[in-house]
């Protein structure tokens, strides 16, 4: 079973494929405004503190959008 | 209400220009195309009769109801001749009483007379007619050839006909024809030996019958009358109420006598089902007095210990003790509720309200999760709304409908029979499912073309579709023009002209031959191939239950926008709800982002109205949804959880990883009728009281709001709105409601969309469809007319993103899940009653191609497995299935077919993808080991410790 | 080679017409097998063609081959146009019956077969109807509704398909012209239907045929095949019966095509709205679509010349029963019922006095001869309180007991009645058992439950048998009143007329108008 | 019981071209094949023309001609009409009945021989007259019914 990082990186990894057609930049856009608009404050966190954890290391584009959703959270 | 039997017009009734005639010298005007027996009952004039009853065409064999007209020889049947201008008819004349006094005389002299004992004295039209007819004297005798030997048929658990009481008006026969379209009856023989049968003159049961209970509504004496009837006698009062099953809403007069329901009977004046219901409805309402009904709370420390029962004022005081400890030591988002789609309106706005104003966050979800979260996720990105754009009626004008992913003849059966009268009268019909469902090819039906697709290839499919729509220039382009964004237009149509979507390319992905998909999208485009036709879309959860749920849900949006099929009615994007309220419980701000009306929580004027009103700060940041709170409970970050009237264990997927996260947690609360299976992991138990106990209301699938009336006490003390201020309360909030209708008041009050909903609107209307408000006083039937409701309807890109849930060597078959007519979702009401004379128990459906290679024979017990674990169930070999698919339903807490279904979900809303888990089924000698620990843990945990005896 | 001519009409085949036409073939003649002339007196009849025409001889067993083709056959009738049962017809329908090859497409051209249709195709469909309309044909079913009216209701009717329906389910007793023409010369029907199916709009056709034919179903579907590409694009199809007498009644047919039970529908709507299917529909009987060639071929004035009243042109007389010349007399409507049944039917076959003959089927009155002297006439008919119907008469001698025959008209109605209708489905039931009573003078004690203490209304003391007799009465007019069709509507009319004319049947003193005679 | 198999052979066939309506003409194509329509078949039909069971159990069930079980070997089909009666049928259905050892509307024990009831088989100047397994006689008296009894009997 995943862990719940493991999880969050998988779920947006899900959004960003469904995006994907739109072109990579859309869709890493996309992906950061739905999980600011769906994700709770926890989930966000737990995502945003995946970024420093040099462990398991997330795909570019999850990453980027993690990036995205940490910088949000900063100017909020 | 003291009990009537509702007013029974004889014939239909009809709309055309009106037409005035002289009814024994009273004027009447009436439409075109009305009866004259119609006619006569719209001035309240009774024309005897009993083969006639509004709900069914005219028949004109009992010949009870002739008239004179002057000018015209005979005496016609007022049932069957319509109304002409100038006509002047009499109803009464020495003649016509004499020849009604004649027939009477045939009825009688083949008649039993016992009618002081008979179930249905006072409620027999047959005995109602002599009455009025004056028969005194039946002076054939009563020793000639009768019918009086036949036995009488108990075979059916809910009602008993009785061929010695029957007259042979064929209403039962004509009912199940027309209105029900199982056409299970019929007459045996002719003339005098003129018999009712079901199907091959067997009993009832064993016969095609679905057991709706309209041939009993229609039967004039006690031939077909409910076994509560003869048990209790007839009823001495009635209350309209709305059916607590699924999304329909089926409107129903809870006959009661004192306190005690007789029989829940159609209400013909429901607008959802126009006097139709369905086995569950009807007659599947026992559970509602169940022994198995828990009517005390009860409190445990862990969950290994037996169940102590308490006062409501303890585990009230528990409760708030309890989540507010939590809530000190973990936080105040460690904590969160679940609104139940089985409640009223007013119970969720008020659960919802809890959690957002008492609870502090926004971790309130709901079991539309699991359903049609997707549906309001793509029917706002394309349309604006979150619910689905037409009334049940509309489909009487659909000229061609197109099912995908939807079962209505065993999951929404009133629907379901609606559906199938519009097709016998000629509309054409698509269906887009891997399982061969009874819409496909049932007496009188057939689907021009059946799709059996592979299980989690929807998008695939229906972006063929649009291929086939965009590329053969079939696309409604002034209405595209007009009504739909055009830049999204342009995107869309670009990338479904790719050769790469064409049914060709995806042919073998999807499993159906081009040509099928080609002349299916045809089909639906042209309006069934009628110039001027119109293209309606129902759904269920075959769409939403997918990792591309949500995608699916816009690709159907985007077929209906670029035919211009959105607007007007017989058209339109049509999602069949599971559950009686699940649209309520989503409008009532059940979602973790949305306040009620789906307005984002982060919008801060809406939350500065909310925050007015309830005199707190609301947390402008999304909650958790069901699944997230389960994993933040396995990480340690969430500790309590309130669940009104829903059973996550058994409906949510991935049992094992839902079982974790209960025990996670150090308070869980469960309100509940039954100790289900969740309550297994429950530390309170708050009961909960039945729709029969409350009053409130249920929004059904199509938008529209019905009353809920109480019609007794409830058995536990507190209707769940109650204990769910109870609770408010006991935290602080301070509420004062007094009956729910201030509830509504509220609702109105902070939700555009409900602004002009409030109990006198609904006690005058009987039902009203949101939007109601100044801009739509009258409440809505059909959305989008003018223009949709985000402006421009948008397309969106739906790519084809295939599951991660894959068949391979290990897992080589592909399981889907649906369910049955008798039985309803996780089967806690439906178990308890009768019903189960009909789907006792969960089969695995296997094709007998599968089923050989593996050694299964019919009936056989088969072990299940997938990734996520193991289960047992017995096989039925069937064609249904398509080879390489297998399908069960999930109504039996032993069968546990979410032990098998998969963690993967809908890529925007989480929906579980229930629709695809791929499995090996293998022969096995019964049940599991899981099964069996399961079962004895479960035993264990249901052990209720007796109250201390009162001093 | 002597070419013979010998019917396969199947009363012809009941009396051994085909050992007779084997016995011809032994003996080296070509058979041509026709249609009956109608005649059955005369039957297994043998018609040897001869340079002075065709010379008859009948009846002929097949021992008669050697003095049948020498001519010194003792039953030699000479030409039979000239014999005096057929010489006072008017064959306008049933002209070429007896005389051709029935499923020779030449032959029935060769006698002037297809100029109807050929008239019609000339003609736009409102021109077909008008002179259908003109002729003053009537429906020969029974009802003797106008034909062009309702072909008029039909081709005004808008709809995307339309039917023609030939009812060929003569269930009455007594009648038998619709077979006799679908055995010997169903062209003549398919062309009747197809100048319909051009009047009307009608593209395919029906021709539901009683299963008791199994001779007319099978020509039937020999002559369609065979006429296919005459007629195309209009298309015919034979559906067969399964027994039942009520599906003779035109909404219980179309029930009966549909595949569905037999029941009757009510009306309105009428069929030439909502027939078949839902569509518009013509239904006629076999001798209303058989006058149609005539009319058109040689107008509407020549069908129209013909005829009595308001019942213009000729009826296919069928006289049966016990008759001495029993058989098929077409003839202009007006001839007296006396002069059917003494003059042309030669009075009773055995011997004696004739006592009683119902017209119409078993839903016909019973008329006494003193009543001979009804012109056969829809109206006058009607007005003397019978029914020409299909236009059988069968004929009764002095022996028969008319209440024994009044319960078996409630009887056949019991044993045939759809069930649909109360008085029909329980009357007719209770009717026989009255009759049961009547006939034993053994009028109704009170039951046992009806002198039960419980029971406080029913009347204990018993019935007399003229209360027996009055509730007979009651109960027909409740039949005759409240009957959903003809089959319980009409029913009453042989009892009634059973009891109103031979009353001492019944137990009560005769008839006044008997007495007088 | 018929062979499932072959009631699902003679439905192919008469369904292939069937058109619409196609029930009655299938339940006579049954009943000629097997000589009664086997109630085992009703589940066949009507998967076949898209019927209820129930639909095709009630015209079964109505239409006097179709038969739910085996015929006796011979039929005898008497008619029992007005001008058969006119023409002494009272008699000789008496007198059939005595001498087949046969009730109207019954088959005998045997199975050798069943005699039924028939309402006007046109013929009706020539009676009394009777189908004779399918085949017409006419003018039926006393020699005529030595005649026919014997041939049933063989």
């Amino acid at each position: 079973m995943m862990s719940t990082g493991e999880r969050l990186a998988y779920m947006a990894g899900q959004i960003l494929r469904n995006f994907a057609v739109k072109g990579q930049e859309a869709a890493i856009a996309a992906t950061t405004d739905h999980i600011l608009q769906f994700w709770d404050p926890g989930m966000k966190a737990r995502a945003c503190a995946m970024l420093s954890d040099p462990d398991p290391a997330l795909p570019d584009d999850v990453r980027a959008v993690f990036l995205r959703v940490q910088a949000n959270a900063a100017s909020a | 209400m003291t009990f009537t039997r509702e007013k029974d017009f004889g014939t239909p009734e009809k709309h055309g220009e009106t037409v005035s005639l002289t009814i024994d010298g009273q004027q009447v005007s009436v439409p075109a195309g009305t009866s004259i027996m119609r006619a006569a009952a719209m001035v309240d004039t009774a024309i005897p009769k009993l083969c006639a009853t509004d709900s069914l065409e005219s028949f004109g064999s009992c010949r009870m109801c002739l008239v004179e007209i002057e000018g015209r020889k005979g005496y016609p049947a007022s049932c069957t001749t319509p109304v002409s201008p100038d006509m002047v008819v009499r109803t009464e004349t020495e003649k016509l009483r004499k020849l009604r006094r004649g027939v009477m005389e045939l009825y009688i002299s083949d008649h039993p007379l016992d009618c002081l004992t008979c179930s249905a004295n006072g409620d027999c039209e047959l005995q109602d007619v002599a009455g009025s007819v004056g028969l005194r004297d039946v002076r054939f005798g009563y020793e000639g050839a009768s019918h009086l030997e036949g036995c009488k048929d108990e075979s059916n658990p809910y009602f008993t006909f009785d061929p010695a009481k029957c007259i042979v008006c064929s209403r039962c026969v004509r009912a199940c024809d027309e209105v029900q379209g199982t056409l299970a009856l019929t007459v045996d023989g002719r003339g005098f030996a003129s018999k009712i049968s079901a199907s091959q003159d067997e009993g009832f049961l064993a016969s095609e019958c679905v057991s709706c209970g309209a041939c009993v509504q229609a039967c004039p004496t006690s031939a077909l009358i409910e076994n509560t009837v003869i048990e209790k006698g007839t009823p001495e009062r009635a209350v309209v109420t709305t059916c607590a099953y699924c999304g329909v809403g089926c409107t129903f007069r809870a006959e009661m006598r004192g306190e005690d329901l007789v029989r829940m009977v159609p209400w013909k004046q429901g607008k959802a089902n126009h006097g139709h219901s369905c086995v569950k409805g009807r007659f599947a309402w026992g559970y509602a007095q169940h022994r198995d009904r828990v009517l005390n709370p009860m409190v445990r420390a862990s969950v290994d210990e037996p169940w102590r029962e308490v006062s409501w004022d303890e585990a009230i005081a528990h409760v708030a003790s309890e989540f507010r400890r939590i809530q000190n030591a973990y936080g105040t988002r460690a904590i969160g509720g679940v609104t139940s789609s089985r409640c009223t309106n007013e119970e969720t706005f008020l659960v919802q309200k809890l959690i957002r104003q008492g609870f502090g966050n926004n971790n309130v979800d709901t079991c539309a999760r699991v359903c049609h979260s997707p549906t309001g996720y793509g029917l706002k990105t394309t349309f604006g709304t979150s619910a689905g754009t037409q009334d049940f009626d509309s489909v009487e004008q659909a000229d061609v409908v197109l099912v995908i992913g939807a079962n209505p003849t065993d999951g929404h059966p009133v629907f379901g029979s609606r559906l199938k009268k519009r097709l016998r009268q000629g509309a054409k019909l698509i269906v887009i499912d891997p399982r061969r469902i009874d819409l496909v090819r049932s007496p009188h039906v057939e689907a021009g073309y059946h799709l059996p697709l592979r299980p989690g290839t929807n998008v695939a499919l229906l972006t063929a579709m649009a291929h086939v729509i965009v590329t053969e220039g079939l696309v409604d382009e002034a209405y595209v023009r007009e009504r739909c964004d055009g830049e999204a237009y342009g995107e869309w149509a670009a990338f479904v002209s790719e050769p790469a979507r064409s049914p060709e390319a995806i042919e073998d992905l999807i499993g159906v031959p081009a040509a099928d998909v080609r002349a299916a999208a045809r089909l639906y485009a042209t309006g069934g191939g009628k110039s001027g036709g119109r293209g309606a879309i129902y759904y269920g959860l075959g769409v939403t239950e997918h990792s591309q749920g949500s995608s699916t849900v816009m690709a159907i949006a985007n077929l209906a926008m670029a035919t211009g099929n959105v607007g007007k009615p017989g058209t339109g994007v049509n999602p069949l709800r599971g559950q009686n309220n699940v649209q309520g419980s989503c409008d009532m701000g059940s979602f973790p982002h949305e306040l009620p009306g789906y307005r984002h929580v982060s919008d801060s004027a809406t939350r500065a109205l909310f925050e007015a009103d309830w005199g707190t700060a609301l947390d402008a940041e999304p909650g958790l949804r069901i699944n997230n709170m389960l994993d933040a409970a396995t990480d340690g970050t969430f500790k309590g959880i309130f669940i009104q009237g829903e059973d996550i264990l058994q409906s949510d997927p991935n049992t094992t990883h839902v079982a974790a996260g209960l025990a996670a947690m150090e308070c869980v609360v469960v309100q509940d009728l039954f100790l289900n299976e969740t309550a297994n992991y429950a530390h309170v138990f708050l009961p909960g009281s039945t729709f029969l106990e409350k009053d409130g209301t249920f929004t059904n699938a199509e938008r529209r709001i019905q009353r809920v009336r109480k019609v007794m006490e409830p058995k536990n003390g507190y209707a769940d709105w109650e204990v769910v201020q109870l609770v408010a309360n006991a935290m602080g909030l301070g509420w004062t409601y007094t009956h729910p209708s201030q509830v509504m008041d509220e609702i109105a009050r902070l939700t555009p969309t409900f602004a002009g909903v409030n109990y006198d609107v609904l006690e005058q209307r009987g039902s009203v469809q949101w939007p109601m408000n100044a801009a739509a006083p009258e409440g809505t039937p059909t959305m989008h007319i003018d223009h949709f409701v985000r402006g421009k309807g948008l397309f969106v890109v739906t790519d084809y993103v295939p599951t991660d849930e894959r068949t391979g060597p290990r897992f080589p078959l592909l399981l889907t899940t649906g369910r049955i007519l008798s039985q309803y979702n996780v089967g806690a009401q439906t178990r308890r009653t009768p019903n189960e004379a009909w789907h006792a128990e969960d089969r695995l459906e296997i094709h007998p191609h599968d089923a050989e290679n593996r050694g299964i024979r019919d009936g056989d017990w088969v072990s299940l497995r997938s990734r996520a674990g193991e289960t047992s169930l017995r096989a039925l070999i069937t064609d249904r299935v398509a080879p390489g698919v297998v399908y069960t339903t999930f109504h039996h807490p032993d069968t546990q077919a979410n032990v098998i279904t998969t963690d993967f979900s809908d890529w925007a809303t989480n929906c579980p993808e229930y629709k695809v888990t791929a499995v090996q089924v293998a022969p096995s000698n019964g049940p599991s080991e899981w099964q069996k620990s399961y079962r004895a843990q479960a035993e264990q945990s249901r052990r209720i410790e007796p109250a201390e005896p009162a001093e | 080679m002597t070419r013979v001519f010998i019917s396969r009409d199947m009363a012809s085949m009941a009396l051994g017409a085909d050992a007779v036409a084997d016995a011809f073939t032994k003996a080296g003649c070509d058979v041509v097998r026709t249609g009956s002339r109608g005649l059955f007196a005369i039957e297994p009849l043998v018609e040897v063609e001869t340079e002075a025409g065709r010379i008859a001889y009948g009846p002929v067993g097949p021992e008669d081959t050697a003095r049948v083709l020498d001519g010194s056959h003792p039953n030699r009738i000479g030409q039979i146009e000239e014999h005096p049962f057929f010489s006072g017809q008017q064959r306008f329908t049933f002209s070429r019956c007896g005389v051709i090859d029935p499923l020779s497409i030449a032959d029935y051209a060769a006698n002037g077969g297809w100029k109807g249709l050929e008239a019609a195709y000339a003609l736009s469909p409102q021109a077909v109807v008008d002179a259908v309309k003109a002729s003053g044909l009537r429906g020969r079913g029974g009802a003797g509704f106008p034909t062009g009216i309702k072909w008029q209701t039909v081709l005004d009717a808008a709809a995307d398909e339309k039917f023609i329906i030939c009812n060929a389910d003569e269930g009455d007793s007594g009648t038998f012209a619709d077979r006799m023409l679908m055995e010997g010369d169903p062209f003549h029907l398919i062309e009747g239907m197809a100048i319909a199916g051009h009047a009307v709009g009608a593209s395919h056709g029906y021709i539901y045929i009683r299963s008791e034919y199994p001779f007319a179903v099978e020509t039937m579907r020999a002559a369609i095949a065979r006429s296919a590409a005459k007629i195309a694009p209009f298309t015919l199809e034979v559906r067969v019966g399964a027994g039942s007498y009520v599906c003779g009644e035109e909404t219980s047919l179309l029930e009966s095509i549909e595949g569905k039970r037999g029941e009757v529908r009510a009306k309105p709507p009428l069929p030439a709205i909502e027939g078949l299917w839902g569509k518009p529909t013509v239904i006629n009987n076999v001798l209303s679509l058989s006058a149609v060639p005539f009319i058109l071929s040689e107008g509407p004035q020549a069908y129209a010349d013909v005829g009595f009243g308001r019942s213009r042109g000729t009826m296919p007389i069928q006289i049966a029963g016990n008759v001495k010349n029993g058989g098929l007399y077409e003839i202009g409507f007006g001839v007296t019922l006396g002069e059917l049944v003494n003059q042309i039917g030669g009075g009773t076959a055995s011997g004696r006095p004739v006592r009683a003959v119902q017209v119409g089927g078993p839903l016909g009155a019973y008329l006494p001869p003193s009543m001979f002297h009804l012109p056969f006439d829809y109206e006058a008919f009607a007005e003397a309180g019978g029914l020409i119907g299909h236009a059988g008469i069968t004929v009764f001698d002095d022996t028969v007991d008319m209440a024994r025959m009044a319960r078996f008209a409630m009887e056949f109605c019991a044993a045939e009645s759809c069930g649909k209708c109360t008085p029909c489905r329980i009357g007719s039931t209770r009717g026989t058992e009255l009759i049961d009573r009547i006939m034993a003078k053994a009028p109704r004690a009170a039951g046992t439950l009806e002198t039960l203490p419980q029971i406080r209304n029913a009347r204990t003391a018993a019935r007399t048998h003229d209360e027996e007799i009055d509730l007979l009465r009651d109960l027909c007019d409740t039949m005759k009143h409240g009957s959903l069709c003809a089959l319980g509507g009409f029913t009453p009319y042989p009892v009634l007329s059973a009891l109103d004319h031979f009353p001492e049947d019944f137990g009560a003193s005769p008839a006044l108008t008997e007495a007088a005679e | 019981m018929t062979d499932i198999a072959e009631i699902q052979t003679v439905i192919d066939g008469a369904v292939r071209d069937s058109a619409r309506g196609a029930l009655l003409p299938l339940l006579h194509e049954l009943q000629e094949h097997f000589g009664f329509i086997d109630p085992a078949a009703v589940p066949l039909i009507a998967a076949a023309l898209n019927l209820s069971r129930a639909e095709v159990h009630g015209v079964i069930s109505f239409y006097p001609d179709f038969r739910t079980e085996a015929p006796a070997r011979h039929v005898i089909k008497l008619c029992r009409a007005e001008s058969c009666q006119a023409r002494g049928s009272a008699a000789i259905e008496a007198a059939l009945a005595r001498h087949l050892g046969v009730a109207m509307g019954h088959a005998r024990k045997d199975g050798q021989v069943a005699l039924e009831p028939v309402y006007c088989l046109g013929l009706c100047a020539i009676g009394p007259n009777a189908l004779v397994d399918g085949r017409p006689v006419a003018r039926i008296d006393n020699e005529a019914i030595t005649k026919i009894a014997c041939e049933v009997e063989a």
